[in-house]
């Protein structure tokens, strides 16, 4: 739900920094992490709503789901996102949609633990960021 | 680019934020925040302390989850305070959180807390001098607002932070000296020492100085701090009201 | 590979370490630990509250400087207890340390540390489950001694750090309650609450309790606390005994 | 001074390290931040003092001196060394030769400031590691 939130977000960091730039945008491309779950085609629906009548008006969104690669810091392992899938579908199981990581991907190690050795020390990339603007 | 980070910068662009700190823990920092956002009509409540969230606690919303909406995060509603706290997103559990995730938590509440037209902000500080706090300064350009308690061991803390500040060319709108003395029977006792250090800081400062007593009665009142009515919460009004 | 981690974990490999936390700050951590390295003779007291360092405060130590040898960070001797600090690393002035560089301060400083051959190592934790909680728990398998004051407030952060620790697992050794009550005049008043849940949290983990009133002479010996033979460090020396 | 502490912390860990995976080391690339201002001279005098009689008595070691590039957090500007350089020299006319940096570089953010805006919140990359193990 709070996709539409991220949306405009976004539609208004990049219109005021268009604006600085004088610049129209024609392409964004929003990188999130897989655990965080976003709703890709609600994320889309809200930003070509909410890109009127700004200079984002012509911009095209691409999320890129990207699924990180995690590490634990008291043991080393280092692991994929398959190995953390059931901890994740248990949270939302306890949570809901709106559960923690969705909001606050960065939340992770308070929730999922190394599956080798139990600790929460877990590293990652998990920000939400703009990887590519494309402008015309 | 950040976007979260840029959003909540927006958000708080023209708000006043009020930021409680202190450096040191235990001081009060969340009672004094709690009760300057009651002082004020249309204040919003922002607990950024993400591994001690305080503010379900005192407002007696623990376990209690925030609504996500189109709009972000429903506030939680007490006392004419809008409340978002860390707590409102994970439940009544702990939260343990690596240094390299806490900027973005911060920036994730901020951005997506639905303020509507909140002012000002108070923001509950956690202790400590880290990331929250350098998070918070890219964020806006808060208030600061002091915490301590007469003690050498706490005044120590604040005296650093307060020298911090003032390197980044912030100066403390108010120093608050808290757990001052305790009623005795009609004498005082002076559990933490007399605060004369703590008054000269905030001279030095030229900010000025509210002193807070130990009032054994706010405990009754954690879990529904929105009714306390004690000399604590008096004191606190003063203070917000010469911001 | 990081070889100051790996250095530091050899190090503590074989001695007894007792990380005296609480999740909640100014609950008397800091008064504890010092407390109970001063309990036992042959003790070292490792100061890991990196941006509101006490130790140096306590035993009168501020602004002094570490030597710094050949075989790494020499201690500050007091009262038979070798003190180490970030405090002894910048002097009396403050840190401010983003999420990122904290994991590397904390392995510099036991890496470093001439711990000689001290047995135990009384870690002074900071408040907070972040990025040092994260870093000690890299470096050796500690013996949490948990404090808390009778206050919800406190009570149910140090809740949160019990049930984080059970989850990882560890069980607390000892837990304290610190300021439980101030004598007025031969009564007793309960600024913080009576401490119930306190004493309950500790039964469930089968952990002793310890229990200390507040001493308003303590504050006589911030700076020398190595002198104080008070009430409090009557009950840190048999808690001490019993882990 | 404190360099003896660390070639001893560099050869028993890599001693222990190379005893596990039934090695001799050849080669040891350690990677140190220039802010450190780590005395490479007494740093491999100490190395080869230290590493007799253990699996890195063959073993050369090469310091590697990193110039970070460092990012401010708060207004955005990336800089080289040189923009911090007289800011260290300062800190070290202060404290004399241990000084914090010294001991612990992930002090930086502490006393150094952006030279745009004046910021504490300095991004770089601090620690101290080993980079490359060859063995035979
Ligand atoms: N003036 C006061 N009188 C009595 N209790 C107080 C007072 N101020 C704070 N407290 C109590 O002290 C503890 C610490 O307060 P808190 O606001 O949580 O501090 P901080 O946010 O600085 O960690 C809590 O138990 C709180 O209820
Ligand atoms: N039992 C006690 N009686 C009186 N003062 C105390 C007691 N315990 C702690 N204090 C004081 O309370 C404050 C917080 O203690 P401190 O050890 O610094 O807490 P923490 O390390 O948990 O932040 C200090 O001013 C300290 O001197
Ligand atoms: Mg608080
Ligand atoms: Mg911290
Ligand atoms: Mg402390
Ligand atoms: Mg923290
Ligand atoms: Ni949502
Ligand atoms: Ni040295
Ligand atoms: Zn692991
Ligand atoms: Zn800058």
């Amino acid at each position: 739900m709070h996709e539409w939130s991220l949306a405009l977000s976004l539609v208004q960091t990049l219109d005021r920094w268009a604006l600085e730039n004088g610049v129209q945008i024609k392409r964004v491309v929003l990188s999130v992490p897989s655990p965080a779950q976003l709703d890709v085609s609600i994320l889309t629906e809200a930003f070509d709503t909410l890109k009127r009548e700004s200079r984002l008006e012509q911009a095209k969104l691409e999320v890129r789901v990207r699924s990180p690669r995690y590490r634990c810091r008291a043991c080393g392992y280092e692991f994929g996102q398959e190995e953390v899938d059931q901890q994740i579908r248990q949270l939302m199981g306890q949570y809901g949609e709106e559960y923690p990581l969705h909001l606050i991907p960065e939340l992770l190690p308070t929730f999922v633990k190394c599956p080798r050795c139990g600790s929460h020390d877990i590293e990652a990339e998990l920000s939400i960021k703009v990887d590519e603007v494309e402008t015309i | 680019m950040r976007p979260l980070l840029e959003s909540a910068r927006e958000k708080l662009r023209r708000r006043k934020v009020v930021a409680v700190m202190s450096g040191k823990g235990g001081v009060g920092k969340s009672v004094v925040a709690a009760l300057a956002a009651l002082a004020k009509p249309g204040s919003a409540l922002v607990d950024l302390d993400l591994e001690g969230a305080s503010a379900p606690r005192l407002f007696g919303l623990s376990g209690r989850l925030h609504e996500i909406s189109k709009e972000g995060i429903e506030p939680l509603e007490v006392g004419g305070v809008k409340v978002f706290s860390l707590g409102g997103i994970v439940g009544d559990r702990y939260v343990v959180l690596p240094g390299y995730g806490q900027a973005g938590a911060v920036e994730a509440l901020l951005a997506f807390a639905k303020l509507g037209d909140s002012d000002p902000v108070v923001v509950d500080m956690p202790p400590g001098m880290g990331e929250e706090l350098l998070a918070l300064s890219r964020i806006t350009d808060f208030l600061p607002v002091l915490v301590t308690t007469p003690s050498k061991a706490s005044y120590g803390v604040v005296k650093h932070l307060a020298e911090y500040l003032a390197e980044i060319g912030k100066k403390p709108a108010a120093v608050v000296l808290n757990m001052a003395y305790v009623d005795c029977g009609g004498s005082r006792i002076y559990p933490f020492g007399r605060g004369e250090d703590a008054r000269r800081l905030a001279e030095s400062f030229g900010a000025p100085l509210y002193e807070l007593p130990i009032d054994p009665s706010l405990e009754d009142y954690v879990g529904r701090i929105h009714e306390y009515r004690g000399p604590i919460a008096y004191v606190v009004r003063q203070m917000v009201e010469g911001l």
